[in-house]
């Protein structure tokens, strides 16, 4: 049993980790904001899931397990939503996807 | 009751600054003010008499010991700082609201008395505690409650005086911070006291030095010694002037006070005066803020500016007094700042009923003022010849026991040239008393009435304490030998 | 080599401290006043650190405890640090509606012009 | 396999904060301090567990909590003037009155 | 870790974020030192209070910082030499991490030692906090009700009184923009506040106290107003009882202290709040934590809501001089 969980919680976190190296490699490789979004959306959301899983398998009482649970949930929750907040202010403010026109993405200091 | 009196001189008024908020008429908020005021300062004389009589009173906040818990400690010197700061804070609110009522809008009149009495509690907390890192606290709840005073004055350059202090004034901050966290690195303690008796072992240590010169650069700061003084002149003249006369006569004595009891009682003069060439570095720095400072003040065309430096020049005198380092020399020191108190308070008050009727401190609004406000300007007279050092009047007692602590340290050359100050002084005295009484009042003022009684008897209080404590100097000289000698039964 | 940290520490410190005496822009120098502020805190938590020790509250089979008393002392400077910056914005915010900048050579100008 | 899932998250930290180094955009940098942000709630509690300390998930609570706050409120001021879009609040405001 | 910070400093325009980043970080750091507390307070008061309050401040300043026109070559000195001088002093510092340092010899064993008997408080933190050194916790809560009362003498302005017509386009403004935001926040908020209140009244036996719940129940009311706008969150909490309450939690604290003292102890002993020493001092410790927390609660909200409050007003005053004087500073 203990071997179980001990495997399986390494597993979890082993799969998270991989998730995350790729959600970073994709902040720092991709083109243009919306792609780099993208990139660390998906694999977020995901990535913690699985080490908090992880984790959860190690955790001693019922106390930490909560603790987890509740982290797990916030981040279910606000993670998406902050993308989601993220995406929709950087569209209203003239944030153009293109690729090809990288140099409109400047954001302007204008101070009057 | 009184054994709680350390504590109580403390909390009375930091606890009448929330309850204050309660009362929404400043008229009231000023009478509670005034009275919560007036009680800290018979607090502080009780205090006073009793540590005269009876020695060190300790006080152990929340009944721990004193390593463990935090301690108030008062021995003479803490009294007679605690007696100046009360004393000044009530004169100074007898003419609060005849001239907050003119110069902050009626809404934020309430707040002023809270950050007042905050300002008062935070003065108070630093003085009377015996701990290193309760003075910090402190220290804080007085600056931050100062640049909020500051920044109620009218002009807008207010404002800015004030964000300077502000940065000024929290790097100061920080430095004590860094000073007092590598002297409990070394020590493990945070007690004055306790410091006190564990730093010998460790006082060869590098670390300990820095710590020493951290926290003297850093009270330096707040004390506006002359080559870090930029931030005081702005500060007092943008200021509303009640908050002017008030911080001009307390808060660089409290500064002077931390250098004083981190010099003397918590590293001990040996590795004070030992490890660094302190002495001569504050000599040096008294004596050139005393002339850069007195020369500047003479081309001041704001008279509150005129005293802003005149102020820095006498923080020089006192940081003289403090590098003689003989129990002579630290009785000038004290004896000036109780001295000094008195005569800024006075005169700041005197400009404060000048602002209330002409709105202006700017030099030239003074034509011919002496005979239109007669009684307001003879105390900026008497207040003045007391700057000098004129016999009769306080001045004259405190430079008087410098020059003698000086020559009796065979320092005549200092001598000389703390004469030759005291001459500039008259130069920029003369210039008000000049355009005062012998310039015909500038074209198209009206008439201008006398001050009213409320900004005039506190004025008059302070000037009748300068000659009174300039004729009889029994109470001040004793109670400043008395704090200069425990000072030295600590050190060697 | 037993003080890397501490140099760490004065290294980010003086940076801190850099920013607040040689920028102009009066937000900026409170932003350094806060990397100033912190770092001494990490100074002080550094010295309250034990090998092998663990934090400070109490559990079952431990007996090497970090020392609490710097973290006291950090959490109280910690307090003192906001109230700090809240002030100092504030100051800031009533500087650029009274001078419309908040850069310091300019207000400076604008206060000789005043003179 | 805690410390290498630390090791992963500091890697990816790292690469987070090269991005709100470089930007280009305000976004790319609110976005990296995002990502920064979660994977420091992940940090931390990690870091308890290897410590034997689990109790101390509370921070990564906080951590959770404070990093949502502050996107949020950059996103929420990043609609005033100096980030230009007075435009849109105009239209909106002339459509609902 | 603490590397990467340095790193980041270099940038010149960071600004914000950065130091948001900064400060998230040296409460990791915090948290490998074993300082939790501190690591708790650091992240909610570093990267939440203080980022917020600099990025409302930033949106009324602007946000481009000016090259400086004279050379820093002073500065640099001055720089050099204080950090100079710091390094020379850490030479004979004791060695990092070493328990035979004297900071761990002297005061703090008594703290670890006997704080269980003598406090019955197993956060050893919360303690020493509390009870020990409870005058500097005193302090540090009036410090914060100072920083209030001088933001409030600064920066407040009086309400303009609003139309219901105004409310309603401003929530549908808001509401558009923010459908999905405002939806999950107000789910979220309960649970925060919850939260709050757990890290409040469990402070003595983990990370927490009454500062940390204060901001985070603040920070809820905060996301609360950036979500409804500054109109409905004024309709919620009033801003003269805002007020009262942090006067009132600094004179919860002060009251404990009187008690005790007109029970013939010293000041702030709590010892004597029940008829055992311990019991009194769990008791005492519980009700200076509510007092810390209440006053700091209205202290972050009342701080937030003149930094926004203001500049409301200020966009109210643009608008009127629009046309006008647009360009005169």
């Amino acid at each position: 049993m203990d071997i179980l969980i001990s495997t399986g919680s390494s597993l979890f976190l082993l799969i998270g980790s991989f998730l995350c190296i790729s959600g970073g490699l994709g902040i720092l490789r991709f083109p243009d904001f919306y792609t780099r979004m993208h990139a660390v959306s998906v694999t977020e959301t995901l990535a913690t899931t699985m080490i908090l899983l992880g984790l959860m398998l190690l955790s001693p009482d019922i106390l930490v397990l909560l603790k987890l649970i509740i982290i797990l949930l916030m981040t279910l929750f606000i993670s998406p939503t902050a993308s989601h907040a993220l995406a929709h202010a950087a569209m209203r403010n003239d944030l153009k996807p293109e690729l090809d026109q990288k140099n409109k993405d400047e954001v302007m200091p204008s101070n009057p | 009751m009184l054994a709680h009196l350390p504590v109580l001189q403390v909390i009375v008024p930091l606890l009448a600054a929330p309850l204050c908020l309660f009362l929404t008429r400043p008229r009231l908020a000023w009478g509670f003010a005034l009275f919560v005021s007036a009680l800290a300062f018979v607090i502080s004389c009780i205090l006073l008499q009793q540590v005269m009589s009876s020695g060190i009173i300790i006080y152990e906040l929340g009944g721990w010991e004193a390593p463990w818990g935090i301690e108030y400690r008062i021995d003479p010197l803490n009294a007679f700082l605690l007696l100046i700061i009360t004393a000044i804070s009530t004169v100074v609110l007898l003419a609060a609201h005849t001239s907050i009522q003119q110069e902050i809008p009626r809404e934020r009149q309430t707040l002023f008395y809270i950050l007042y009495l905050l300002s008062l509690a935070g003065m108070l907390g630093i003085v009377a505690t015996g701990d290193a890192f309760n003075v910090f606290v402190f220290l804080e709840i007085s600056s931050l409650s100062a640049y909020a005073l500051i920044a109620l004055g009218k002009d807008r350059r207010a404002l800015w005086a004030a964000y300077q202090y502000l940065i000024m004034g929290t790097v100061g901050a920080t430095f004590i911070l860094i000073g007092i966290g590598l002297m409990y690195q070394m020590t493990g303690t945070l007690n004055m006291d306790d410091l006190s008796r564990r730093l010998p072992e460790v006082e060869h240590t590098r670390t300990v030095f820095t710590a020493y010169a951290f926290i003297i650069v850093g009270i330096c700061l707040k004390l506006a010694l002359f080559p870090l003084h930029l931030w005081l002149p702005n500060a007092y003249a943008y200021a509303p002037s009640i908050v002017t006369a008030f911080f001009a006569a307390t808060a660089t004595k409290v500064a002077i006070y931390l250098l004083i009891r981190f010099t003397f009682s918590v590293f001990g003069l040996t590795f004070s005066f030992t490890a660094l060439p302190l002495r001569l570095l504050f000599l040096t720095l008294g004596l050139v803020g005393v002339f850069a400072a007195s020369t500047t003040a003479i081309y001041q065309k704001n008279v509150k500016h005129l005293f802003a430096y005149s102020s820095i020049a006498q923080i020089g005198y006192m940081i003289i007094g403090f590098s003689v380092s003989t129990t002579t020399g630290l009785m000038a020191t004290l004896l000036h700042l109780f001295n000094h108190a008195l005569m800024k308070g006075a005169l700041f008050l005197a400009l404060c009923g000048v602002i209330y009727r002409i709105g202006s401190v700017q030099l030239k609004h003074f034509n011919g003022l002496g005979y239109q406000m007669p009684y307001t300007m003879a105390a900026v007279v008497i207040g003045g010849l007391s700057l000098i050092g004129v016999p009769l009047t306080v001045g004259f007692i405190s430079k008087w026991y410098l020059i003698l602590a000086v020559i009796e340290n065979g320092w005549w050359p200092v001598a000389v040239l703390i004469l030759l100050g005291s001459l500039l002084a008259v130069v920029y005295i003369w210039r008000i008393v000049e355009s005062a009484y012998f310039k015909s009042p500038l074209p198209g003022r009206g008439n201008i009435k006398e001050a009213p009684l409320s900004i005039l008897l506190p004025v008059w209080l302070l000037v009748i304490a300068n000659i009174y404590f300039g004729i009889d100097t029994r109470l001040s000289v004793q109670v400043t030998q008395a704090a200069a000698m425990s000072l030295f039964g600590v050190g060697p | 080599m037993g003080h890397y940290n501490y140099w760490i520490v004065i290294v980010l410190m003086m940076i801190g401290f850099y920013i607040v005496i040689a920028h102009g822009n009066l937000i900026k120098k409170i932003i350094g006043l806060g990397i100033f502020q912190t770092s001494v805190f990490i100074l002080y938590i550094s010295m309250a650190n034990v090998d092998g020790g663990t934090a400070p509250i109490f559990a079952e089979g431990i007996c090497q405890y970090s020392n609490p008393l710097p973290h006291v002392l950090i959490l109280t400077a910690i307090v003192v640090g906001i109230a700090t910056t809240a002030l100092g914005l504030a100051l800031t915010l009533r500087i650029k509606e009274a001078y419309g900048t908040i850069e310091e050579e300019e207000i400076q100008e604008k206060d000789n012009l005043d003179c | 396999m805690l410390i290498a899932a630390i090791l992963a998250i500091l890697v990816v930290m790292v690469m987070a904060f090269t991005r709100g180094f470089v930007g280009p955009t305000l976004y790319d940098r609110i976005l990296a301090v995002n990502m920064f942000g979660t994977k420091t709630v992940l940090l931390i509690s990690l870091l308890g567990f290897l410590m034997g300390r689990p109790e101390f998930l509370d921070i990564a609570i906080v951590y959770a909590l404070i990093n949502f706050i502050s996107v949020i409120g950059v996103l929420r001021y990043s609609d005033s003037s100096i980030f230009k879009d007075r435009k849109l609040q105009k239209k909106i405001i002339k459509k609902s009155s | 870790m603490t590397a990467i910070a340095i790193v980041r400093l270099k940038d010149l325009f960071p600004l914000i974020m950065l130091s948001g980043i900064y400060s998230l970080l040296s409460s990791g750091f915090f948290v490998t030192m074993d300082a939790v507390d501190v690591a708790f307070t650091e992240a909610a008061v570093g990267a939440g209070i203080s980022t917020l309050l600099l990025l409302v401040a930033i949106t009324m300043t602007g946000r481009t910082e000016h090259p400086v026109r004279h050379k820093p070559i002073l500065a640099l000195v001055v720089v050099t030499i204080t950090g100079g001088l710091l390094i020379y002093g850490t030479l004979d510092m004791p060695i990092f991490g070493s328990a035979q340092a004297p900071v761990h010899l002297h005061v703090a064993p008594r703290y670890i030692n006997d704080s269980m008997q003598e406090v019955g408080v197993p956060n050893i933190v919360t303690s020493v906090l509390a009870s020990y050194r409870g005058f500097d916790t005193f302090g540090e809560v009036v410090v914060i009700f100072t920083a209030g009362i001088g933001v409030l003498a600064l920066l407040s302005v009086v309400p303009r009184p609003v139309t219901v017509a105004k409310i309603n386009s401003l929530n549908h403004l808001l509401h558009e923009q923010h459908l999905i935001l405002r939806i999950v926040s107000k789910t979220l908020l309960p649970f925060i506040m919850l939260f709050a209140l757990y890290v409040q009244f469990h402070g003595d036996y983990g990370p927490g106290g009454g500062f940390q719940a204060g901001v985070i129940f603040a920070a809820a009311i905060i996301l609360y107003t950036m979500l409804f706008g500054m109109i409905t969150a004024r309709r919620v909490i009033n801003q003269s009882l805002i007020q009262v309450l942090a006067a009132i939690g600094v004179l919860l604290y002060g009251s404990i202290g009187v008690v005790s003292l007109l029970n013939g102890k010293n000041f702030l002993d709590y010892s004597i709040l029940a008829g055992d020493p311990v019991a009194g001092q769990h008791l005492g410790i519980l009700l200076i934590e509510l007092g810390v927390g209440i006053t700091v609660t209205s202290v972050m909200i009342i701080i937030f809501f003149n930094f926004a409050g203001r500049r409301e007003y200020l966009q109210h005053l643009k608008k009127n001089n629009e046309g006008n004087n647009d360009t005169s500073c």
